[in-house]
């Protein structure tokens, strides 16, 4: 049998993130793991993709390592093409310039509805309160292709989310146009912990595509809240690869404060 | 009345024509010396109920010691924007500061979401590109300003944005009320006795922030002369008519970093990221705060002159920041 | 008798003009005349006076002499505090922040409103068409006090405008406002080269206040178009002084491009 | 379709979405070589019937060689934006390129007035403030914008700026639809062969017309190696991916002035002035465009290398510039 390989169930969520960018595209890039996504795409796969943050630097080429709690400073604005403000980083993507843009999320429904901001309870009165969207409605509403990246719990994926943060098809087809969000967007990919997920051109629900090699398609959704679509021809996903892992490792989070988390094992 | 209700929703709203007259009767354009102590700028222009907004955040050029000043002169009932910000809405919550938050990004460590469950704080979120726009809104004298975001999510019910209908296209379109603070807390790399600011790097609304608040200090790492400014027109951030004190801070953005001047202090980050209770919480603040009599002393008794210089020696990125 | 100055049109007004500025408070600088009423002034009598042009110059302090053609160049954007765009500049005077504003007229009306897009026939088929608004509208709706200058002749001082370019006040009291304009803002001065009119508090109708040294305030007001409202007591202005006119022709514009005018005179 | 009708009112406008679409799918984000002359820029990028917009104006930084190529080329039926502009209204009517304008302020010399009133343009008055909104508009991606001017101005009447009850107040504000112009002429001081451009100085809206456009032509006194940018991102005024070209045009704002660079040709501007019918008008064109197979050949032929030593020696404030 062929050599396990060992890694955490961040590093690949980062790995997937990084083989879903399109080279020469521009990539709204939200706090956290997708930072270091645009990162390692960068350096691997897309060398020409334009980052774009919601601060307002346009084009970063981050300097290695990533530092934890940069966001803004030296090390991920270092030599954009231009420095502005939210306003006009905003503008940006509401005039249709940004073509990818990631987050992260604490649930997602079977329309990639994206909650950030509290967990159980009420608004008033919350069980668990978290920052909310920041920048993410604006990201998921005028980015062509939002990518959400979420830790794949079967609790995390509801058939309704607690509160809709950020805007995925929102009740179904033709939804973000009725509520005036911009024509052609939406959710794009579920990148999770064990599988990556699409949305079905006709019904806009979640539609499972690919899996981690070694898992089980039944499993992968059997935990979820919500039975999500699953393809005809489900793919295979191969786990990081060791260039992926030296660099994350070695090259852009030696402290481990990102990549960190639940230890996994696959076939390489 | 600067307070609106709309159903349980409260937001700050003010008139545009009454934003006017105050700008009118109250903003001096006048070219007059405005250096003062921390403690003198915040005892002189903030007071207890305000609307506070700030630029950038706590790890980034945040007005940390600002912050600090407030805290250590136990305002009450403030109400602030926290965009983009992080660790002050849990400071300014723990010392009691802040009731109400307009959200933006709520910061991190658990402290602050276990304030919002116990209700000691109120929240609104209006997302951080709400919060952007109203400001713009606040600086360009107009009511409202439209976006194409907000619309669909469950900010638009736990905020006072509204839709209206394009009158060119009839599409839905969210619109969100202007936000003209009382008070500005600005943290720059230059500035002169005057006024006149600079900022190297990226801003989240800087100048949308000076032009749309009633009242806007300056603390800066370094005083220039006036004459700098003139030289070099680009490089002005805001100039001196839209402020109204200048407290000349070095390392005012710390724990924080300041882009090509000092890096974060991380171990110090760890430590607030850590608060997790009422106990650690109101022994930070003792610490860092009340058991010293301003920036300077923090500086030299919780600080010191070998970690200032350590965290000085990390900021080796300095291209563009000019 | 009293020794005779001789000056032109020009200088008086633009003399008027730098006399009516207050020091320390804000100056929207619109084409022409005004620019030079704000060096005159500058220099003689309100050092402190900040300058805004709508092209994003924030506080200029201009080269003398005062180059012909030179908007938006070196010379007038001399010293700026701040170098900004025009929707930078506007949002200035939107929210508040000028206290002045100087504009030249084709045609004003007993209101204040001025024309200074076309005369006679038709907005589609005008007899004579001229530049039209430029930023003076949003000068004229955006500033606390606007001062108009106009060469005082008759025909410019019609009972109405033949197009309403930058609003004065209107219908008369109150419509401003009801307009939407923002409030307490409206025409303060109307500096022509005979005399210098105001606007009645209760009517908002134009009213004369002063005439140049030696002429007959029947006179002034008896070939216009109009028949302007007459202050009991009519204060008389002084010519232009030999400082103001020394500064005008020998350092601000030495070329005469700008101060040439119709010759005239009065007593010292 | 980009032209609406308002009543008798003719006004371009595009909807959001469309123009989203035209981004996403025609704009390149790659950063690809794209210097060529202004005869291949003009001939790939201007159509018959485009609508046309240009910062800042024929006195100070205009694009004149630009507009010379577009009366070289004989484009029709342009539409353009008179913000702010002087002559090029005239020239470009004299010369049959142009059938509609948006004013703006519209130059002067008395040619321009006369064609208004003989018909052969039919013009459209938004004010400077109210084109300078539109394309604001434009680049943030919403249908329109606000604003408390044009409001009981005939402006109203003659341009497709309506009045809306702001949701807030109740206030009336007027309100200008988005402008998103076929094509934006920005000439710069520098640019790379990418399309990074700088700008030294104002503008009137140089980077909202860039992303609020179709295509972009970017016109150079110096070509800089693209690396200049990155090392400076306070400096970019327009980043590569919003530029469709690059044309490397020394003494391109001529007769005009290039701040810090040269200064105006008061002389040229005089005989531009004093063009008062068509006789004159087709003697300057020919003179000056047509007679001339290039920007190169008219400086070499019509201007001199001494008139181009002596602007250059002139322009002798050079503070702030860089």
């Amino acid at each position: 049998m062929s050599r396990m390989v060992e890694f955490t169930d961040t590093e690949f969520m980062i790995a997937q993130g990084a083989r879903l960018l399109e080279d020469g595209k521009t990539f709204f890039v939200g706090w956290g793991i997708p930072q270091v996504v645009a990162i390692l795409g960068q350096k691997l796969y897309v060398p020409n993709v334009i980052q774009l943050f919601e601060f307002g630097a346009i084009g970063p080429q981050s300097v290695l390592p990533f530092v934890r709690g940069t966001m803004g400073g030296p090390q991920n604005t270092y030599r954009s093409l231009q420095w502005l403000n939210m306003n006009w980083a905003f503008a940006y993507s509401a005039a249709g310039y940004m073509d990818y843009g990631m987050l992260g999320a604490l649930q997602v429904d079977p329309y990639g509805n994206i909650n950030s901001t509290f967990l159980g309870g009420t608004y008033r009165m919350p069980k668990r309160r978290f920052a909310g969207s920041g920048g993410g409605n604006q990201v998921a509403s005028h980015c062509w292709k939002t990518i959400i990246v979420i830790r794949h719990e079967g609790r995390r994926f509801v058939p309704k989310v607690d509160f809709l943060t950020s805007p995925g098809y929102l009740t179904g087809p033709g939804a973000r146009e009725k509520a005036g969000l911009p024509a052609g967007t939406g959710p794009y990919r579920v990148v999770t912990s064990k599988g990556l997920f699409g949305f079905d051109d006709e019904t806009k629900r979640m539609i499972l595509l690919a899996v981690l090699r070694g898992l089980d398609p039944g499993e992968v959704v059997g935990d979820m809240a919500f039975r999500p679509l699953i393809s005809k021809e489900i793919r295979e996903i191969s786990p990081p690869t060791e260039e992926e892992l030296r660099l994350l490792r070695e090259e852009i989070d030696p402290s481990r404060f990102l990549i960190r988390g639940e230890r996994m094992s696959a076939p390489a | 009345m600067k307070i609106r209700k709309d159903g349980e929703i409260e937001y700050r709203f003010e008139h545009p024509d009454d934003f006017r007259k105050f700008v009118r009767d109250k903003r001096s354009r006048k070219p007059e010396p405005k250096l003062c102590s921390a403690k003198d700028a915040v005892s002189a222009l903030v007071s207890d109920g305000d609307y506070l907004v700030y630029d950038f955040s706590s790890l980034t050029r945040g007005p940390q010691s600002l912050i600090r000043e407030v805290i250590r002169q136990r305002r009450k009932d403030l109400w602030i924007a926290a965009e983009f910000t992080l660790h002050e809405s849990a400071l300014l919550t723990g010392a009691g500061c802040v009731t109400r938050i307009d959200v933006g990004f709520l910061g991190y460590g658990s402290y602050i979401g276990q304030a919002v469950c116990e209700g000691k704080v109120r929240v609104y979120d209006w997302t951080n590109g709400g919060l952007a726009l109203r400001m713009l809104a606040g600086a360009r004298g107009v009511p409202f300003l439209p976006t194409r975001d907000l619309l669909g999510s469950d900010n638009m019910a736990v905020s006072a944005a509204k839709v209206i209908e394009d009158p060119y296209t009839g599409l839905p379109l969210a619109v969100v009320p202007a936000l003209n603070p009382d008070v500005a807390f600005l943290h720059v790399h230059q500035a002169d006795i005057y006024g006149d600011a600079r900022i190297f790097g990226t801003n989240l609304f800087a100048l949308e922030a000076a032009m749309a608040s009633h009242r806007v200090i300056v603390s800066a790492e370094e005083i220039v002369e006036p004459e700098e400014f003139r030289k070099d027109p680009m490089r002005t951030t805001i100039p001196y008519f839209l402020v109204d004190a200048v407290v000349h801070a070095p390392f005012g953005a710390y724990p924080g970093a300041m882009p090509a001047r000092y890096e974060i202090d991380l171990p110090h980050i760890d430590i607030l990221n850590g608060i997790q209770n009422e106990e650690q919480m109101q022994k930070y603040l003792h610490e860092t705060v009340y058991s010293v009599a301003d920036h300077e002393e923090f500086l030299d008794r919780r600080v010191g002159a070998a970690k200032m210089r350590e965290l000085r020696g990390k900021a080796n990125i300095i291209e563009g920041y000019r």
